[in-house]
């Protein structure tokens, strides 16, 4: 057992995965440079060392290499793509949309796809082309799986159940709650360190975590947010019961574990960092209520960014960041 | 770079007559398997749409026949002589085309997404370009477990301007990948003239941009693109890759289904009918003496019967039914 | 007033708006190629003739011209990107998602982007890569306005209100709809056409319409399915009484006419054509009952396709697009 | 394609004295304006990630001395030496930076989207490549409107590995848009060295495959960039555009932040330090008699001081506030 940041569980996790299986190989820009950076936020410092054939550095071309990596997928290995924002993201859509989600289909099953694609998200002072949460963008593509770790214990665990995983699975990851240190250290970050086995585990995928037990309120987050949700929840304290669910699992959800706790509550509240229009949450506030009408006894509410371009200006960004000061006044509105 | 386009095929004593008689029948399977489409589709029998190539056989036969059975293709939204090249059975393809289940992608995929990976190739990708960066991935997939295979990537000459192209081109460069990307030039993107859409007039001419080798080779010669495409295929396999191959052609029907193509011009069209490939192969193996037409209109017949056989195969196959729909997804279900 | 089909519409009304505004230009893949299409669905055919200078016929490269448009607006131009289906727009995101919807914020308020982008959706017999609905993928993105016209008289009416208004507007138009004809018509189709008046008109971004009056339930759809779902009321009578709105303005919605109909009925159905996973519907029910939470009698349910890739066997597609059939089954049932 | 790199500027009788010290006081201003920034951010009193340029501040004032006041750029995510040389004001940069609403963006913007239409900038688009599509279009407004503006469009040498490159660059060739494409090749894309990212010995050949002229210069010499640039531009102004011109220059700091760019090759270091575009001109300058030591140090000091006033001013200057928080998002609101 050890005490680590997301960044060396998901470092540690990546090797242990890169030992056991020679297929397993990353890709992506200022990757493993000597001298260089690890990724954007050092996952993958010092890897190339190790694995000098298996860490390959790339053009700035996210439309290619994410391509590649589904081309090597398709054949059988298993890459790891590391693309350096999320917003990135957008310049390689078609080959995540249209080939990877889609080609077992295409293929009448008989293609595998076992991608795995990194990508951090979330407004961090840098304007509003690095900030974005991406994460609506992908949820409504059938054919992909999607996770957010939100501690160390699940950033390597879901890792190492994407890797193993035949399918492509997203993973999105907060750049505050990284812990990068050195040169590629953020500002203002929130601390996701846990506690992480030495044996081998996995977090399975599509499953949802309860973080805090509750009776009076259900909140629904992930990432970042989730943290946000528990601080949350103790400022509401001894007052409101809440109970904090890290959906941890986008593609699919965890309708189980959600469903277990509004039966409980009854109310809902979901958290989500991005535009409240066309987000995660809506696909959740939309199956919560086709899915358990009869439990609800208060309109699922959200609490979400404005629908805005994310802001530069720090002040304007922690206008547009749901915080905990807005999660508790939603958690007192919603069981007053 | 004048290329020569001859009026026939001077038939060289290297290659035996069995070959060249394959090559022969593969490329009378392209035409006739097209043209018995092109009726079942008028004729209101046959879904959705197609594209042809009637004109182009030359180039999917002679590069499918340089290359292994376990060497891949990629293929495009006008994908029919390649899967016969690499081998497809006329049957599983016109199950496919007729939507049923036991075509080649359960009916799945359709005429744009043709495949068998069995047979080494990949579902055609119908986003122009699309498939590029697939092959650049494939091709890294045999560079890292060290196996001799190539990958052919089909492409027209407007995917040339997509960025996907530029990007799978960069990335096969500098990796030195086994991809032969094949272009084959049309003269046309859909209605649009190439001549309109870049300043360059040999396509092959990119490939300096790369640092690659590229050649332009007049692709209604079945033995020169056989030639070039073995030549690049051993320079792929002994890590010199990846090669650019343009290969000049013309499509002798329409881009889509009922289009007349009068944007074709006319005396452009006089001289691309008069080179018909297959004629081409034909007249040089009668005028070498060692093919009798009679052999030829046997093969005709031939080919003519097992498309036949495949139409009333097809005609009468089961549909897909409900249970189908939600089947091929994911290659793990995650049920939650 | 003449009846028009909605690409008769169309096509007039971006004439009229060429006439009116030297600024105004279109932009896309084979829209004025002399004997082509017309764009792939004759949107725009013959008007190089009127307008041989402002019809820009482009190479393939989706990423490059729907930039070039973005970059163009924001000078004070006023294009008209057609991009062929609207499924390529993944290539583009990153100039529609990351440029055209930021610019303005990015900027302080010194920048309008007036720029229209037509992208015809829908599953039409081609497969998973021709077939998508992709306005769930643009609603989440601040900046940017929505809409999408099921019949002529709004399609000439959106159009002129788009080109005419100084922000991003994106018009999604349905390939069933549109009444293309010759080469390019569409098998299966719905009529859509409609009495379109002489003088000019505008319809107003933003609103909403009913389309058929009723007191039971709200049937909110777009599209195709707007059609399917006034069959379905009229499948339903006179038992139930169904009221049938088509929102047509996707961003932003328009609350106050969908309110007042809720207002009404109690009941909430959406119809949508896609995945129900992350749809526009997702935010459609999740806003009404944040909205509206005390009038609604029902829970907010969603009609819509399987959680797969649109898959080409036409007996699968017709199971994957939601019918008059479903529709009038879950009318039955939300009033039972 | 040899480049003469020298050791000194040779000041010819071409140039007045007072235009050369008006280059001279540009990139002493980009200089001290990079280096007070630098120091604002580690003492953590500046917020967000900054990209710095110093090094390199001979391309951008090169350039843009070149260009006329209705001339404009795009510019990247290393955008401050850009801007000044186009005419913005340390001041309002300064108050941008600062995320201050005075600043040239209202705070909205930050340091990665700086820019300014009134004086020719568009906001920096920090999206690698992405500000190419826009540059292309904003060209062709140029065009389409028969004025004679020239766009300058800096990006990287990393940049040209993306599609967005290949599919603007294109784009200008076949419509001769007014566009010099500046490609500022720094060796270095991020951490990655410009070697390991293409074959292609110097990114100027790269114009071949577009049929466009293409030219290497010296980047640190502030002179060869202002008449490479000022020849390109009349070639654009002609209709014989676009034109690559690529300007070897160095980065004398890290990528983004703390970066101590240990990646750098200590040779490679040694040889671009010792060719400081300053210093280049300076020296100049001084040897030719025409101006003394004196002159240039009070150019400095005059710099010094309207910088620190410039940081006064910023740091007391308002922040925004709630209220800013959603305007500028759209130019026609449509509040429903
Ligand atoms: C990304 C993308 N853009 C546009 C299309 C529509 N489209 C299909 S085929 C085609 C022309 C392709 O031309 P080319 O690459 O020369 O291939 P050819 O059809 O001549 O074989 C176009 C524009 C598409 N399928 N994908
Ligand atoms: C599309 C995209 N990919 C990656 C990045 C991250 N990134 C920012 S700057 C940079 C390096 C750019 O190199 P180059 O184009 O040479 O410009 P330079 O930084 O040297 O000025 C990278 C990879 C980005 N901003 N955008
Ligand atoms: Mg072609
Ligand atoms: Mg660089």
């Amino acid at each position: 057992m050890k005490h680590q940041s997301i960044v060396e569980a998901l470092r540690e996790g990546i090797a242990e995965e890169m030992e056991r299986d020679p297929d397993v190989f990353c890709i992506g820009e200022d990757i493993g440079v000597p001298g260089g950076f690890g990724g954007a936020f050092t996952v993958t410092l010092d890897l190339e060392k190790r694995f000098p054939d298996r860490i390959l550095d790339t053009p700035i071309s996210e439309l290619g290499f994410i391509g590649a990596a589904v081309g090597a997928a398709m054949m059988g290995m298993r890459p790891i793509a590391d693309v350096q924002y999320s917003d990135f993201l957008f310049l390689a859509m078609d080959q995540i949309a249209n080939n990877a989600a889609k080609l077992r289909y295409m293929s009448g099953g008989t293609i595998k796809v076992p991608l795995v694609l990194r990508a951090p998200v979330g407004a961090t002072g840098r304007g509003s082309q690095h900030a974005q949460n991406m994460e609506r963008f992908f949820i409504g593509v059938p054919g992909l799986k999607i996770v957010a770790p939100s501690n160390a214990y699940d950033a390597k665990g879901l890792l190492k159940a994407a890797v193993r995983d035949d399918d492509p699975v997203l993973i999105f990851e907060h750049k505050l709650l990284y812990g990068s240190k050195g040169a590629r250290a953020e500002s203002g970050t929130t601390n996701a360190s846990s506690d992480v086995p030495d044996e081998d585990y996995v977090v399975p995928l599509g499953t949802a975590s309860v973080r805090r037990e509750g009776s009076d309120v259900t909140v629904l987050a992930w990432l970042l947010m989730l943290h946000e949700s528990l601080a949350a929840a103790s400022l509401v304290e001894p007052g409101i019961s809440a109970e904090v669910i890290d959906v941890r699992s986008l593609a699919p959800f965890d309708w189980q574990t959600i469903g277990a706790s509004i039966e409980k509550t009854g109310r809902v509240i979901i958290v989500e960092e991005g535009p409240k229009t066309g987000g995660v949450g809506a696909e959740l506030a939309a199956g919560i209520m086709e899915r358990f009408p009869d439990k609800l006894i208060a309109p699922v509410t959200r609490v979400a960014s404005a629908d805005i371009p994310v802001p530069f200006s720090p002040v304007l960004e922690n206008l547009y960041r749901p915080d905990r000061q807005r999660i508790a006044a939603a958690i007192r509105d919603i069981t007053s | 770079m004048e290329i020569e386009l001859t009026d026939s095929i001077e038939v060289s004593q290297t290659y035996s007559k069995s070959f060249l008689l394959g090559l022969y029948e593969r490329m009378v399977t392209c035409r006739q398997f097209e043209d018995r489409v092109k009726l079942l589709f008028l004729e209101g029998t046959m879904p959705g749409t197609i594209h042809q190539s009637q004109g182009q056989e030359a180039s999917a036969v002679g590069v499918c026949a340089a290359l292994n059975q376990d060497d891949f293709i990629t293929s495009t939204h006008r994908p029919h002589a390649h899967a016969i090249a690499k081998g497809l059975t006329t049957e599983e393809m016109m199950l496919e085309l007729f939507g049923k289940s036991a075509g080649c992608s359960k009916g799945k995929g359709g005429s744009m997404h043709i495949g068998d990976m069995s047979k080494g190739m990949v579902p055609a990708i119908a986003i122009v370009g699309g498939g590029m960066p697939l092959a650049a991935g494939m091709a890294l997939s045999f560079k890292l477990r060290q196996r001799s295979q190539v990958v052919a990537c089909f492409f027209g000459e407007g995917a040339t301007n997509e960025g996907a192209f530029h990007e799978a081109v960069n990335l096969a460069a500098i990796w030195s990948l086994p991809v032969i990307f094949v272009c084959e030039n049309n003269l046309y993107g859909a209605s649009t003239a190439y001549s309109k859409t870049t300043r360059v007039p040999r396509l092959s001419q990119r490939a300096e941009a790369y640092g690659i080798r590229g050649e332009t080779v007049d692709g209604n010669n079945v033995v020169k693109v056989y030639e070039a495409t073995r030549q690049a295929a051993e320079e792929c396999r002994r890590g010199e890759g990846p090669v650019l191959l343009e290969l000049l052609t013309y499509r002798r029907v329409g881009h889509s289904r009922r289009d007349p193509a009068h944007y074709q011009d006319k005396d452009e069209q006089a001289f691309w009918f008069g080179r018909d490939p297959i004629d081409l192969l034909a007249n040089g193996l009668v005028s070498s003496g060692d093919v009798s037409e009679a052999e030829l209109r046997d093969i005709d017949a031939r080919v003519a019967q097992t498309i036949e056989d495949a139409v009333t195969v097809a005609r009468e196959a089961p549909l897909p039914t409900e249970a189908d729909l939600t089947t091929d997804v994911f290659a793990m279900e995650l049920n939650r």
